[in-house]
Order: C-alpha cells, then structure tokens, then sequence
C-alpha cells in the first residue's frame, strides 16, 4: 500500500480510518455505505453541472452565452457577498428548486402506480451501472469478477421503465413514443455488446479492473497501450460510440422526446420532480455509459505516458469522462435526428455486421499476436483492411440514392 | 370531417387530384388494423403558428391528412373596406410578418397599377433593394426552422437568425421598425436612406455568401439531411401547376415559373439573375432552391447599390389624403419569397377600396400538402410541412 | 465515404466555438438590462405631442386639434376634443387646442401614419420602449399631460429629424411674417391715398408687393 | 397572347349555346375580363385550358365580390319643342330602377407554359338570396380549391361539385356569410375601457343610462 504515492491512496486510508472508528458489525456496512454515499454525491455533482455545461456549451456552439444569471443566494457561506454570478455555475441549483416546487400533475386517466413507478426504477437502474465502473487504481466500488455482464444487464431495464412511463401515461403521442424508443433501445443494445466482446475476446476477462491493466503499458514511455490505437479497438470505440448515443436517447437519436414531432415523447405527461428525475436518470445513464467506454477504450485511470504517472489516477479517469461527455454534447449541437425507420435499418443493416466482422478482426489480432518484426506491420495492415474496406463498401450500399446535387438555372 | 367520397366525381379531378403521391391512396381499412387518429395543432412546436393537421396514421404511415385553417382568421379584408388606401398598408405588414417590405411593395405595385400611378426611378431601385434583403431574411429564416422540423438543437437556426438580425437592424435603421415597417407609399418609399446605411448595407450584403458556405458546408452535405430529405415529399410538376402552387416549391418540381422573369415589374429587367430549378421535386430541392434563390440575390442586391440613381423617392404628384383612384380595377403581383404574392383591388371612386382581396401564396402553397404526404411517416409530414414554408398571418388573413 | 459530412459539419460548429471567445462578430448576446443596444434614430413606438416650450408642455402644445389624425389612424385610436376658446400659438396666431387628446396604446400599431398626415408637425413618434403597465385599462390610455412633450425632447431622441422641422417651421413662419408685413403696409397703402385727397400725386406707388410665398 | 375580344370570339365560335360577355374594366389598368353564363362555365375554363394557342393551365386568384341591390337613376333629358316658338327646353326626368344584385366570382387566368398575362373571366348568380349555385372550376384547376372553399365561406356561394365544400376560415357553426356587404356583424358586446367612435355607440346601446358609463373621456 505505501508504494503508492500518497494522494493515490488518500481516499481509501480515509475510509478505513473512518470505519474502524466503528463497533465490528457495523463496519462492513459502513465500509459499503461509504463507498456508495461517494458515488453518489460525486456523481450527483458532476450530473448537476454537466446540465449548466451542456447549456453554455451549446451556447457557445451558437454563438451565444450561456445561463449566466442564476444569483447566488444571500446568505451564501462566502466571506462576503459576491456580485459576481459566477458564471452561472450555480444554475444547476436553481433548476432543482424549480424542479422540486413545480407541481407534479398526474392525469386522472394514468395508471397510477405505473405512472409513479417507472421514475423510481429508471433512476435506480441507470445508477447501479456505476458498481462495477474502476474510478482510480484503488477506487473500485464493486471487484466483480463479471462486472462487464453486470453493467449490461443493469443498464437494460432503463428499457422497461421508459415503456411503463408511456404505457401508464394513458396518452396517443407518449404511447407512439414509447414503441419508437422500444424499437430503438432494442436494435441499439446489440452493437452495444458486440463492441465490447473484441476486448473480452483480447483480454480473456470479464472483470473492468483487469481490463484496464491490460492497457498499461507504454512503448518507448509515450505511447500508451489503449484499445482504441488497435485497429479493431478504433472500430470498436465507433460503434460503441454510436451506439452509446442511441442508448441515451441523445442528439441524432433522441427520438423518444422527438419534439419536433410528438412533443416530449414518453415525458409528456411527466411534470415537476418526476420529470427532473427521468432527466436526471438520462444524464446518469450517459456518464455511466461514457465511464464504460473510458474503461474499455481508452485506457480508464491509465495515464498517457509513463513521466505523468504522479498524477492521482482518479482524475485522469474524470478527465477522459468529461471529454467523451463534452464530444457528446458537441454532436448535439451539429447533428440532425434520424427517422425511426433509417435508425433502426441504419443499426441491422450497417452497426452490427461491422461488430461481427471486427470480433474476426479482433480473433486474428489475437491470434497473430507472435508474429515477429516486419509480420506485425502485415498484421497492422490486414487488421485495417478487415475493418475499411467493408466500411467503405457498407457505407455507399447504405447511402445508395442519396447525394449532393447539382442545379441548373432557367434558361 | 366527411371524407370526400370519390365515385360522384369526373374524370378530370382523379386525373390531377387524387391519384399523386408515392402510394396510392386506397384507404383499405379492413385488414390494416385500427387507424390512429393523431391531430398535430394548432398548439404544436413545429406547425409554425396556429396550423392544424389532423392525420389519420397507420402505425407511423400517414394515410390521410386534412389540414385546417382560421385559428388566426382576423377578416383582413372587411377591414381594408373600411379603411382608406393608405390605412390599409400598416396591415399588409401583418399579412406575411416575416417579410413586410414585399407585401408592402406587392400592395403599392396593385394601387399604382389602379391609379395609374408613376414611380421614379431612385424609388424603384429601393423597392429592389428592399424586396431583395426581405428575401433574404425570409428565405434564412425558413433554412433555420426546416432545420429545427429536422431535429437539430437550434444550431442552424441561431445561425441563421445572426444573420436575420443584421438585415432587420437595416429595416430598423431605415424605417423604423424591424418586421413592421410600412415603408413603401403609393408612389414612391417614405425615407431616403443614408449613404452610411447604403454602405451598411453593401457591407452586409458582400459577406453574406460567407454566411451561405458556411451554411452550406455544415448541412448541405451532412449524409443525415440527405436521408431525411431527399426523396420525401415528391412533388410533380404537372400537378404543381395544376394546384397553383407558385415560387421556391414550384421552381423545385423543375418549373421555369419567376413573376419577376415572366411580369418584368418594377426595374427587374434590368438586372441580370439566373432562376435555380430543381429536378426531384422533393424536399432538398426546396431547401436548395431557398439557398440558391439567395445567392442571386445578393447578386442582385450587389447591381442594385452599385447603379443606384440620385433623385426623388417620391413622385410629386403623389397625393398622401384624400386619394381617390378612378372606378376600375387592377390586378398586381410580385414574387414574394413564398410564392405569387397578389392585391386585387376594385375601386369605385371612394377612398376606400370597393374590394380588396389578397392573393396569399401561402394557402395555395398547402393545395397538395396532403399528396406529398402520403405514405410517408409523422415525421417526415412535419419536414414536408416545413419546407412549403407558410406564415399563418398570410394563410388565415 | 459515409460519414465525411457530418465531420465537416461537427468542424463548422467547432469553428464557432472558438471563434466566440474571440471573435465580437461571432458572439451576438447583448445581456439586456446591464448592456443596451443604441436605437437608431429612425426607430419608432408610441406618439407623442410636441410642445414649444419645455416648462409648460401642457399649455403650449403645437397641435391645433384640427382630428385629421384621428380620421387618418387606420386602428382609430386617437381619441380628439376641439377646445371652444383659442389660444395664442407659437407665432401669435389665435388657435384651438385640444382639451382631450388621447392615444390608445393597447390599439395603436406605432405605424406613423398620423405624424405623416399631420400638417403642423405637433405630433411625431416616440423611442421609449420600456412601458409596461399594471392595469391594463388606464395606464393604456394615455392622456394629454403624458403625451405631451417639449421640442428639446424632441431634438433628443430625434436630432436630424428635429432640426429639419425646426428649420421648415421657420421658414414658413419667416415667410408669414413677410406676407403680413406686406399685406399691412398694402393696406396701410391702400388707406393712406383714401384718407388725404390731397391733389399731389399719391405717394410712390406702395412698396411693391414681394413675390409670391414660395409654395 | 391575343386580345380578350378575339378570345371572346373563339369562344362564342366554339359554343354557340354559351353566352360570353366583354366586362370593360374603366380604370388604367384596362384589364378586361369575359362573363361567362354558369352552365357552359366548365366547358369553357376546360376549353381555355386545353387549347393549344392559350394553354391557361394556372388559376392564380379566384375573388368572390358582392354587388348589392342598387337603385339606379339615370336622368333622362329630352328637349321639348316650346309651344311659344322659342328655343326648346331641356326636361331632365329622373327615373329610379333597382338594378338585382349579384354574388360574382372573378377568376385570373395565366399561362405557366406559354408565360402570357392574365384572363380573367367573371361568374355571376342569378341573386344574392337563393339561387347562389356556381359551377365549382376545381376539377379543371386544383388551384381554386381552397379559394373557392374561401369564398363560399365569406360569400355564401355555393359551387356545385367542388370535391370538399367545407367551410376554410371561420368556424363550421358559423351561420352568416362576413365578407357580404349587407353582412351585419353578431352584437357579442364586450365592455370596451376606452370605448370611442363607432364602439362608443354601441357602449351607450348596451349600458344603462349614463349613471354607470365608465368614464371613457377623462
């Protein structure tokens, strides 16, 4: 344990300081409490202000500012009053007063105890995701063995409550939504899953902690040894990116609340804290899903480069976290939305073959691993051609009819 | 809402009405489950003001829609037969509120087509310059709300609402006020704009296209509006003639159909504009001819302030009070950025116009709304909807 | 290859993105109550009555209550009463003036027609934007006393404009007092020869008359 | 394009049975139309559709317009021989008649094919009260189907085989007909703050005498 530099290990040490204060029994409770007390309030945190940065950054993206008036409260704990609004950091906080005062209209017709159940269990799912999620070297809530299994079968029931939410709220445009956001969750979980099996299949196990230091090493100190500078490990990021992005409803398929055409989707009839908490259920599944693919990907709490090892590795975990969620809202604020129907041929037809081609890819790069010298740039080369050239040819078959055109004038 | 039976009628309407469109539209019900009667209005975030579409869908098919009209009917016509000539023009503003100078140019062209009215030149060159930033305004504002119909989060909007503002500081600076400004007299205009706005403007005008590639480079080739515009909402040319349809939506079907080619009003002719026609008809034809439509205009707008004459904006005979046109009637139209623009105006001597209809390309434009629908799903019926490009002030006067 | 357009795209907003940090054309928020736009001169709101002079803008009002703005104002929103005595006007003249005149803003449309009709440029268009009201009837209806305005105001929110008025008004204010001065000394003319028939030839034939007011 | 008297005259050369009449526009814009009788109207917009020299295949506008009953007095002057032999006199006599009303229905006619201006052609009702039945011209151009529902919503027209004669603009209960001039509109009275003019009248009509009227003229 002293081998690791002190901040690395402060977190831990403070628990365990913290928990043999406590009679015996208690202690194994504690142990656990506090490891889930600190998700939530770190997560919690981090949800609140990627709202605020979500909004600014849009605005940025648009040419404006963003929320900057949201005050900050008089009796505020700081030495003295600030004129100064802060940015509109504390915009999040005011969202949650509005949240929690507006009022919570159930219309009569609903199915009561549907109506009210399917907030509980989106929000309690989508947070059970973070369990298995490796923080840091040492901070890991959960050493399952089979944490990836884990993770998708938690995250597969957020399906179930949005289905509930437009069941029960008894109303034309939320049920149409619920079936378009079924249909979507549903032919977006299978890329999901074949993207990760490649790193299953290179790495032989199942567990995230061990993944992660599967990718530790760095050649010649600067390049690290990630999946995602793999050829198969880069396909694979992709797919799991888009498809990331269809599992929380996000920007080219945020269908579900498709405003443009059934208003707020499944949330129609949603309204005050049940309302704040499908969104907050939203931005949980998002991080949570980002965590993921931080792990897999890109190297979870590894460092870059050997020299940058001193810093704690907590905060190169955070670090990526907010770049994949801050790419996120990026593509939120280009992209168009997809119909339900190219959305779902766009994953049959084009996400999933590509993850079954690239698991054979990731089967010959296992396979190839011994090959000495000059064989590794053939086995770079055919890894990529495996991976491109269906891709190319995929991409026009998918895109067949459509293109830019050009026009002629009047004579 | 009977739905029209069809055996009574004759041949020419199934001919041109009922037989267009991507299917057939045979509404066999028996073995096609329940149908969905889904009503999108007039409170809906994407019908652009109070406009009702109720669609009958078969699952996410539209198998029939019947669009509905009058939330904002304010009877501008009874009211123009109460007023006098010139109190009719502050309300023509409010017929198509995004683009006041052309309806205001469309009105004064029709009463100096009734009155025999002479305009000098300097107020000619105004009204193009005029009608052309209008056009540009409007043809921006309806590339942003398409977008927003597709799903992007205000981004092209709010880009092309930058742009928007610029001209209505123009409008504000020159008239007084951005959208309402009740600028153009019988006659002549009512302000002679400043060489520091004549520069403004030139400045604006000669880095909008920088606007327009940017634009262009951030949507035109995105593979997603590809998909959800091209090949949706077909629209046939025959039939478009047939329906009346006029402007960007009919040049996209591939009709070589421009008033200010066909009538040569005002000093159009004078100025050399090419006319974009599309040749799919669909909706990235119409979304291309509005991008296409406002390159020529800057053209255009280009010609206009480098050859703007000196003189009078306003012909000295024009009388401000008491005018009364001779009995008679006349008929003006202009190409307004939605389409044929049109006053018919009857006098009998009085000042007030006998009667005075409103010609609103609009309304007409929606003729076929329900053809270019079918067989397509909700969401596309939203897209479609947004590229016709409507103002309800001018659908419902 | 499938996918390039959407990357130039996700470029474009990139661009913007930075480019509102530094670039003012790109970044377009004005943040309203601390920062305020500068009008420009031509913008116009609600009417107002001009009035010579600033210390007493109720009793010198320009507006000789002649209600051809009120038959004008497409949305008849002008609400005139001709006073019954007259009062002296700017250059001396006896004039009515309006005891009621008021504009109803929740009607009117601030579209000008009644300052392009009105042929003793008394009233013109306002710039103040700011007037929410609490109740919704009478803060609407705004009376004499808070139209009324001075002409100093009027040089303030309308400098060009104003100056214009005032150099026409002075014109055709010179050139009455011509008129009346020639028309005086024709009269004072005319009554001279009348009153002494003395045989000598009249006097030199009076001043001769000055042209004709420009029209 | 020709002129309106030489379409006039194919016209009555192609239907012999069809009354076709040049309507003189007097104002400047000398923009002549032909009244056409409703029962040859379909053959005929069919005729000016198809025929190769005019080829009007768009109807831009369709207007309805009311003329009410109007009573006429042409003054008639006649010069009566003075039995004394002087110069003759000039006796005007008035004589009043009620020309009928009619409800009217102006089409403008263009050619998208051959680019030529309008022609515009005019159907008449027999009244204004029952017999209010045009031919409906939408089989022939699908332009004047809205317009045509527009104008049997604010004129009461009804047109005879339209595909979905509905009301467009006002409210399907509505009874009345707005845009006729002798339309006189519902007495819903509302109470007008700042009631004047016209609205003051029917402020006094509708409150009880003067004690309660709000004070409208401060």
């Amino acid at each position: 344990m002293s081998a690791v530099p002190f901040l690395e290990r402060a977190p831990i040490e403070l628990r365990d300081w913290f928990v043999q204060l406590l009679p015996g029994p208690l202690q194994w409770l504690t142990h656990h409490l506090i490891t889930v007390v600190a998700i939530l309030a770190v997560f919690g945190l981090f949800f609140a202000f990627t709202t605020v940065a979500e909004r600014k950054l849009l605005g940025r993206l648009q040419n404006r500012l963003g929320p900057n008036r949201a005050g900050v409260p008089k009796f505020s704990i700081l030495p003295w009053h600030l004129r100064h609004k802060l940015w509109g950091l504390t915009q999040p906080f005011a969202d949650a007063v509005k949240a929690l005062t507006k009022e919570d209209i159930v219309p009569t017709a609903a199915d009561k105890v549907l109506h009210f159940l399917a907030p509980v269990i989106i929000v309690g799912f989508s947070l059970m995701g973070f369990a298995v999620l490796p923080f840091g070297r040492l901070l890991i809530p959960v050493e399952l063995d089979a944490a990836l299994l884990y993770f998708f079968a938690a995250g597969a029931a957020t399906e179930l409550a949005i289905f509930m939410a437009g069941w029960s709220s008894h109303n034309k445009y939320s049920l149409l939504a619920a079936m378009r956001a079924l249909a979507q969750l549903i032919s977006y979980e299978l890329p999901l899953i074949l993207s990760v099996v490649p790193i299953i299949l290179v790495t032989g196990t199942l567990s995230t902690s061990a993944i992660v230091h599967a990718q530790g090493f760095w050649t010649f100190g600067l390049l690290p040894h990630w999946f995602v500078f793999t050829p198969w490990g880069a396909a694979g990021f992709v797919i799991f990116l888009v498809a990331a992005l269809a599992e929380s409803n996000r920007s080219p398929f945020d269908l579900p609340e498709a405003e443009s055409e059934l208003i707020a989707g499944h949330l129609t009839e949603y309204s005050g804290f049940k309302y704040a908490l499908f969104f907050m259920a939203e931005y949980f599944g998002l991080t949570a899903l980002s965590g993921l693919g931080v792990t897999l990907f890109l190297g979870g709490w590894q460092a870059p480069c050997a020299f940058l090892e001193f810093i704690p590795s907590y905060l190169w975990f955070m670090g990526k976290l907010v770049g994949m969620i801050m790419f996120f809202i990026w593509v939120r604020g280009t992209l168009l939305r997809l119909r339900i129907d190219q959305l779902t041929r766009l994953s049959w037809k084009f996400l999933v073959p590509l993850a079954l081609l690239n698991l054979g890819n990731a089967a010959f790069w296992v396979l190839s691993a011994h090959w000495a010298g000059p064989l590794q740039l053939v086995r770079w080369a055919v890894s990529l051609a495996v991976i491109v050239i269906p891709f190319v040819v995929m991409g026009r078959s998918i895109t067949t009819g459509y293109g830019p055109r050009s026009y002629r004038y009047a004579p | 809402m009977s739905c029209s039976d069809q055996t009574g009628l004759d041949a020419e309407l199934l001919a041109f009405g009922r037989q267009s469109g991507p299917t057939v539209r045979a509404v066999h019900d028996q073995f096609h489950g329940d149908l969905l009667e889904v009503s999108m209005g007039p409170q809906h975030p994407s019908t652009h003001g109070v406009f009702r579409m109720v669609a009958t869908l078969d699952g996410e098919q539209i198998v029939k829609l019947k669009p509905v009209f009058g939330y904002l009917h304010r009877n501008h016509e009874k009211i123009a037969e109460n007023t006098t000539y010139l109190g009719s023009m502050p309300y023509t503003d409010r017929l198509d509120y995004l683009c006041s100078m052309t309806t205001n140019w469309a009105y004064a062209l029709a009463v100096e087509k009734l009155s025999g009215q002479a305009v000098p030149d300097r107020a000619q060159y105004l009204r193009i310059i005029m009608g052309e930033l209008t056009r540009l305004v409007n043809h921006s504002c309806l590339v942003g709300f398409l977008f927003n119909d597709l799903g992007t989060s205000f981004t092209p909007l709010l880009y092309a609402f930058r742009e928007r503002e610029k001209i209505l500081d123009l409008f504000e600076s020159l008239s007084g006020s951005r959208m309402m400004c009740n600028y153009q007299r019988f006659g002549g205009c009512r302000v002679d704009p400043s060489p520091a706005w004549l520069a403004a403007a030139r400045a604006l005008v000669d880095n909008f296209p920088r606007f327009l590639d940017e634009y262009e480079r951030m949507l035109t080739g995105n593979e997603i509006m590809l998909a959800r515009t091209q090949g949706v909402g077909r629209l046939d040319p025959a039939h478009a003639v047939n329906a009346g349809l006029t402007g960007p939506v009919l040049r996209a079907s591939g009709v070589d159909y421009d008033i200010r080619k066909v009538d040569g009003y005002g000093f159009y002719p004078r100025f050399d504009f090419r006319v974009p026609l599309g040749a799919h008809g669909d909706t990235y034809d119409r979304y291309m001819m509005r991008i296409l439509e406002m390159r020529e205009s800057v053209k255009i707008l280009q010609q206009a302030f480098k050859d703007l004459p000196a003189g009078p904006i306003m012909d000295p005979k024009a009388k401000i009070r008491g005018f009364r046109p001779k009995p008679g009637e006349a008929y003006g139209r202009i190409e307004g950025p939605k389409g044929e623009l049109g006053f018919y105006l009857i006098s009998d001597g009085s000042p007030n116009p006998y009667r005075y209809r409103v010609r609103p390309p609009s309304l007409i434009n929606l003729t076929l709304l329900e053809e270019m629908c079918l067989g397509h799903t909700i969401a596309d019926s939203v897209v479609i909807l947004g590229s016709i490009d409507i103002v309800l002030g001018e659908v419902d006067r | 290859m499938l996918g390039t357009g959407i990357l130039k795209g996700l470029l474009v907003t990139a661009k913007n993105f930075t480019g509102s940090y530094h670039d003012p054309k790109r970044m377009v928020t004005v943040e309203y109550p601390e920062q305020k736009t500068v009008l420009p001169e031509n913008y116009r709101n609600f009417p107002f009555l001009v009035s010579e002079s600033a210390d007493d803008p109720m009793g010198t009002l320009r507006c000789v209550a002649c209600q051809i703005c009120e038959k004008e104002c497409p949305p008849q929103c002008i609400i005139i009463e001709k006073s019954k005595d007259k009062k002296p006007d700017a250059a001396g003249k006896q004039q009515f003036y309006p005891a009621i005149f008021s504009i109803d803003t929740s009607v009117c449309m601030s579209c000008q027609i009644c300052v392009e009709v009105c042929p003793f440029d008394s009233i013109k268009m306002d710039k103040v934007f700011e007037i929410a009201a609490t109740d919704r009837f009478q803060d609407l209806l705004l009376t004499r006393d808070r139209l009324a305005k001075s002409n100093s105001y009027y040089h303030q929110i309308h400098p060009e404009e104003a100056a214009e008025v005032d150099g026409r008004l002075a014109a055709e204010r010179k050139i009455a007092e011509e008129k009346a001065k020639a028309a005086a000394a024709a009269k004072a003319a005319a009554a001279k020869p009348a009153a002494s028939v003395n045989p000598a030839s009249a006097p030199a034939a009076p001043a001769p008359k000055t042209p004709p007011p420009a029209a | 394009m020709e002129t309106i008297e030489q379409i006039r005259d194919r016209l009555v050369a192609r239907f012999p049975a069809a009354r076709v009449e040049l309507v003189t526009n007097p104002g400047p814009a000398a923009e002549h139309s032909l009244l056409l009788d409703a029962a040859h109207a379909h053959d005929l917009a069919v005729f000016l559709r198809d025929d190769p020299a005019l080829r009007l295949d768009y109807c831009s506008n369709v207007t309805g317009v009311d003329w009410p009953d109007k009573e006429i007095t042409d003054v008639t002057k006649t010069t009566v021989p003075d039995p004394a032999g002087g110069q003759p006199k000039i006796v005007e006599q008035k004589t009043t008649r009620l020309q009928p009303g009619c409800l009217e229905v102006v089409y403008h006619l263009y050619s998208m094919a051959l680019k030529h201006g309008p022609v515009i052609i005019r159907l008449r009702t027999a009244n204004r009260s029952d017999q209010v039945t045009l031919p409906s011209l939408t089989p022939v151009w699908r332009a004047c189907d809205f317009q045509e529902r527009e104008v049997y919503d604010l004129y009461g027209i009804v047109f005879s085989r339209h595909p979905d004669l509905r009301r467009i603009l006002m409210w399907d209960e509505f009874k009345d007909h707005p845009m006729r001039k002798d339309y006189v509109e519902p007495d819903d009275y509302e109470w007008e703050p700042t009631a004047h003019g016209a609205v003051a009248e029917k402020h006094k009509a509708h409150l009880p005498p003067p004690a309660a009227t709000p004070e409208a003229k401060p």
